[in-house]
């Protein structure tokens, strides 16, 4: 992939290590514990594979096929499916083998999940877990980000944890959420990253962004993959004090967190990996732009994908993704604004 | 199946009435723009949508379309809940959020509300037998689709699905030969629904659909082999869609010889006269029954009209649980 | 519907005019006589019936009923075909019979269309025309603004006319060119608003915003029916000059215009009836903090639809929907800001 | 339909085995860390997508699938390209935008480039055979789905409009018994994909897809079918997807008996005794049919691992036509 990510963090000190993606089976495991209406479904998730990364595996052994349930073909169906099954109560975690087929169910997810409460108070408690992001070499129809669309969808919320702790965190809460949550987990940090995290429950609130280093001169607001991006290329201008935000969830957006890292700088990078144009950080930007103007001491600078799709060949897909110099030039420039 | 005893024919009867008023009501309103946006006649559905109603049992789940009204009211949506939501008011169960029967749904009844998407009442559905079955109860789940909606991909997900899973779940095939605009024969080449629901393993029936007494059957069937864990079944009701799309639509496009044809097996007539020939109730005991029914819609429409509008600050209530 | 769209420009006095129906229908007829490879295909646009809104109402007598192609309820399958046979040389214009059920055909759009010719060089050069809108008491499943959805997505083109003359300009336009363009049609301006539309061949440029009214004090960015909710706000408010910018093309953004009309005033309005949250705004105001911030005098304010789903009920929907008092208070703010 | 002459028989043998080659070299290629992301053996389909491939004529347009190497290559794209697209190349018909077989199209080849989202092939090649059949043109679109596609809503769909308009289009459907590491057992119930055509009113037939011969028999007939106005086909091609999903996939899911039963019908190694055993051609012929195979293989290998990759510049290039 792209970029680095061995990552490492104060906690590493403490004996107990986990990747991204083990948190996130631990979270799965714990709540299907916990809970008997959490269930798991989807494509090849069940039986003894236990889904594309192996995300859910062991879990049919453990809590029986009825609730690991493997799927047809059927993005728009089993998440229609799944929709029915949380109005009954259950608490479905449905697994799409690529954040880019999410595509496929949307009419599920945008016109009847997002709307059933609103329209006549109908509870749709799922959580679609979204492997997405690139710097893999997946081609373009296995490195999406598509999020934009769903913060755009009134009703929904989105999730984009960066840390196995927040994956954890973030992903227990999302399946007691009672709204239909869209978990989107970083594909290069699966197996790349391994940080401390809690043993048995640990819950990270939807809804509130973290504080991943403090800093005087610029602001880096992000999320997902691009956090570590931005804590590396930060690390490279060691003359600047650059302060990042992990937004770790996109909706509902917590607000005041960006603003405030806006105005402790008045210098903002807006940063993410989903194709720039109309991405979510356009969204983020546009609120600076409007409620933090006065203390804006420099141009609101936003590194996302190209606008294209995510090629598949390596320098074509470093060419498409933010890299670390993209971020570290841009840090220079408003530094030097 | 609870048997059909004349009491509950009776009852049938009245149910279809109250549904044949409501719909005549409704359609006078809008012709003198007492409506508000669009509404769906649902005339000639009624045999279909009463008997799906009562073939269900109290715990059972219904996702009924936008020409199911009967459902809607035999599963105890009060009429003056629907001409509510008709008319956008603050007391319809969308509170004024959804048009029309869209979204008219309520748990406590058993209700699914619809969206307009086509066919999201069919996974949805489908979803809720499985939530019975995983938890091994003995409810079932029922929805209907139109000739149209058959030709949807998610009617073939949800039928692939329930086949394989077995799932409590009936699916009535309302056939009123059109689509919107579009006749059967330009929706598909084989309009057997019955052999189509072979091909999944899936039980079926083709029936009368405006035979009150056929359509009842055949839905029980159906509901006790769901279940009795046997599986879905899907049911081709053969009907006429007879006031064309939706209020605005004239429906020139359809053939004058072939509505005349479907008014004489119009099946509120037909549940009427077959009681009478039977002598299981007088010509006097039923006007009583379409005046209770007539007394009932005006005076729902009465209190729809006179209900609040909902309040703009309460715009954002409701975007979450 | 909740605004006055009581449209009037100084061309009316000339002889020609046309509802932005007529003009749309005008296009399609017109480019259909001068293309064989034009074609129409949608749910109820053929025979005698010529549509939900009645636009391709005559095609199917005078084209003959393959190229009015009556289609199945089945948007997914029926937009795939289309990218079949565009990639033929065929031009469908597929209709959407609302814009709110383009969700349903969103992989044969958001995946095959906008990614075939940049991966292998296959011309997709179909249309979606797409009634949009709402303000007409329509509920949630018949007023939706998808535009964002598909400017976010690479390779595609987004067109969104706000007269009966850019909206047969723009069509023309969108049938000729080769790439798949969405054409998001404002139904409440469908037989509301009638100006002059040129007779015979009318083509106008995809990517050029046009200036709708000249002004200093503040910019009004907007597209679509809310064009004219911002001229009659800009009525209310005659101390202030207001210069309304009409983008017309979403996708590709005219930058250039954008940019201009924002450094001319300094203070900046960003309209549209769709989301606000995610929306195109957002990405017009981002543009504009980061490339003309120094041009900045004020907040930039963005205007769109709340994060709701478009509710049913009159006193719901005006309140979801941009009012042109909202406007001219913005308008206010502004220029006192 | 062009007779089955046993020079043409022989021709396939040659195709079968150059696309053996091609999976045999793959293969290792990538276990030895020389390969770039994933890769799709079809190791088991040769006899279908070499059929496909020579059943077509030259006018036709094919959109074959992720395991339908041979109709590639009988097509006239060549391993170089293949190759190419696999490493990134900027040689390969997608000049390194997309990944594996994905997106090698090349419409002078009359070759539609696929997507991973399932079953978009399907409607694309109806709009293709759409477009034939408005032209009035003489010409068949064909395109594959496996099981595992073919319980997607876009099949429905796809399969439905195709009858309904009667279009030139011939679907095979690869039953390879998994959808990943999903049996298709629990994919569907019924796994009668000819039965299931039928209920679209579609012609099928059901093929052994191990025996060329008998796939490029049934292919013909469809494409004749199609050509001659006579609508769509069906063809349930029976056969088993030997390697697993794809080269990081072991496939443990897969009992051994049921890989050795197949592996007795390798349709490779059945052609090749069948040629023999009629006496068409000597041992000797066939090794140097297999040993060109692998000459060309080796070479197009090393054509692609020579050639550059893309240049970061050209990343926006081709976004638009
Ligand atoms: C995905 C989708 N596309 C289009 C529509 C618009 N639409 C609403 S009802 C209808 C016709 C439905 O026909 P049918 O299923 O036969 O039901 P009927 O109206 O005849 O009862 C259409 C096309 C929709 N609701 N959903
Ligand atoms: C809509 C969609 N969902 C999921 C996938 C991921 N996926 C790729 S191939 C595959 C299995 C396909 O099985 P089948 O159709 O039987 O073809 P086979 O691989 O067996 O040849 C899956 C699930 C996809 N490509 N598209
Ligand atoms: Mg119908
Ligand atoms: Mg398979």
């Amino acid at each position: 992939m792209s970029e680095n990510f061995g990552f490492s963090d104060a906690e590493q000190s403490d004996g107990r290590m986990l990747t991204y993606l083990e948190a996130i089976a631990e979270a799965i495991a714990q709540e299907m514990e916990r809970d008997p209406d959490v269930m798991v479904l989807g494509e090849d998730v069940g039986g003894s594979f236990g889904g594309a990364f192996k995300v859910t595996k062991g879990l049919a052994e453990r809590f029986g096929d009825d609730r690991v349930l493997n799927t047809p073909i059927a993005e728009l169906g089993f998440t229609g499916m799944a929709n029915g099954m949380a109005l009954m109560g259950l608490r479905p975690i449905v697994e799409m083998q690529f954040a880019d087929f999410i595509s496929t169910a949307f009419d599920s997810i945008v016109q009847f999940a997002s709307t059933a409460h609103y329209r006549w108070g109908g509870k749709v408690p799922w959580v679609i877990r979204a492997p997405s992001d690139g710097g893999i070499r997946s081609g373009p129809f296995h490195s999406q980000n598509p999020e934009a669309w769903f913060v755009h969808t009134p009703g929904l919320k989105v999730v984009a944890p960066s840390t196995p702790a927040d994956a954890k965190g973030l992903l227990t809460a999302a399946i007691r959420d009672d709204n239909p949550v869209i978990f989107f987990e970083a594909k290069p940090l699966y197996r790349s990253i391994r940080s401390h995290v809690p043993e048995g429950e640990h819950v990270v609130a939807i809804g509130e962004a973290a504080t991943v280093r403090d800093g005087e001169d610029v602001t880096i607001i992000t999320y997902g993959s691009m956090v570590h991006v931005a804590t590396q290329a930060a690390d490279t201008v060691p003359d600047v004090s650059v302060r990042i935000l992990d937004l770790r969830t996109l909706k509902p957006l917590d607000s005041e967190a960006v603003l405030e890292a806006a105005k402790a700088t008045g210098k903002v990078i807006v940063l993410h990996a989903a194709n720039r144009n109309t991405g979510f950080g356009a969204e983020v930007a546009a609120l600076i732009a409007e409620e933090a103007f006065e203390f804006l001491d420099g141009p609101i600078i936003r590194i996302g994908g190209a606008d294209t799709p995510v090629p598949f060949s390596p320098p074509l897909e470093d060419a498409y993704r933010p890299s670390l110099a993209t971020v570290a030039d841009a840090i220079k420039t408003l530094a030097a604004y | 199946m609870e048997p059909l005893t004349t009491e509950r024919r009776i009852e049938a009867y009245a149910w279809m009435s109250l549904t044949r008023t409501f719909d005549d009501a409704m359609v006078a309103m809008w012709k003198q723009g007492r409506g508000l946006g669009g509404a769906f006649s649902q005339r000639g559905h009624e045999a279909i949508s009463v008997a799906a109603g009562m073939a269900l049992g109290p715990d059972d789940v219904v996702a009924p379309m936008h020409r199911d009204l009967g459902t809607y009211l035999v599963r105890g949506m009060t009429p003056e809940r629907i001409f509510g939501n008709l008319l956008g008011r603050a007391t319809g169960p969308t509170r004024g959020r959804d048009a029309n029967l869209h979204g008219i749904g309520d748990l406590d009844l058993g209700i699914i509300g619809f969206i307009s998407h086509i066919p999201q009442a069919l996974p949805t559905t489908l979803g809720v037998a499985m939530a019975f079955k995983l938890r091994h109860e003995r409810r079932v789940a029922l929805t209907t689709v139109g000739d149209g909606g058959f030709t949807s991909g998610g009617t073939h997900e949800t039928l692939n699905m329930a086949s394989l899973y077995r799932a409590p779940f009936v699916l009535i095939v309302e056939d009123n030969k059109y689509a919107y605009s579009t006749p059967l024969e330009q929706q598909m080449r084989s309009a057997r629904f019955a052999e189509k629901a072979a091909a999944y393993d899936i039980a079926s029936a083709k029936v009368d659909g405006n035979d009150f007494d056929a359509m009842y059957a055949a839905v029980s069937v159906g509901v006790d082999r769901a279940r009795e864990g046997g599986g879905p079944t899907v049911i081709e009701a053969d009907t006429m869609r007879m006031l064309g799309h939706a209020i605005h639509d004239g429906a020139e496009y359809v053939p004058e010889e072939m509505l005349a044809a479907w008014k004489r097996r119009d099946p509120v007539a037909a549940m009427r006269n077959r009681l009478l020939d039977e002598g299981a109730i007088t010509d006097e005991e039923l006007d009583v029954i379409d005046q209770t029914a007539h007394g009932k819609i005006q005076a729902a429409i009465a209190t729809a009209e006179a209900a609040p509008l909902p309040d703009p600050s309460t715009l954002h209530d409701g975007v979450y649980a």
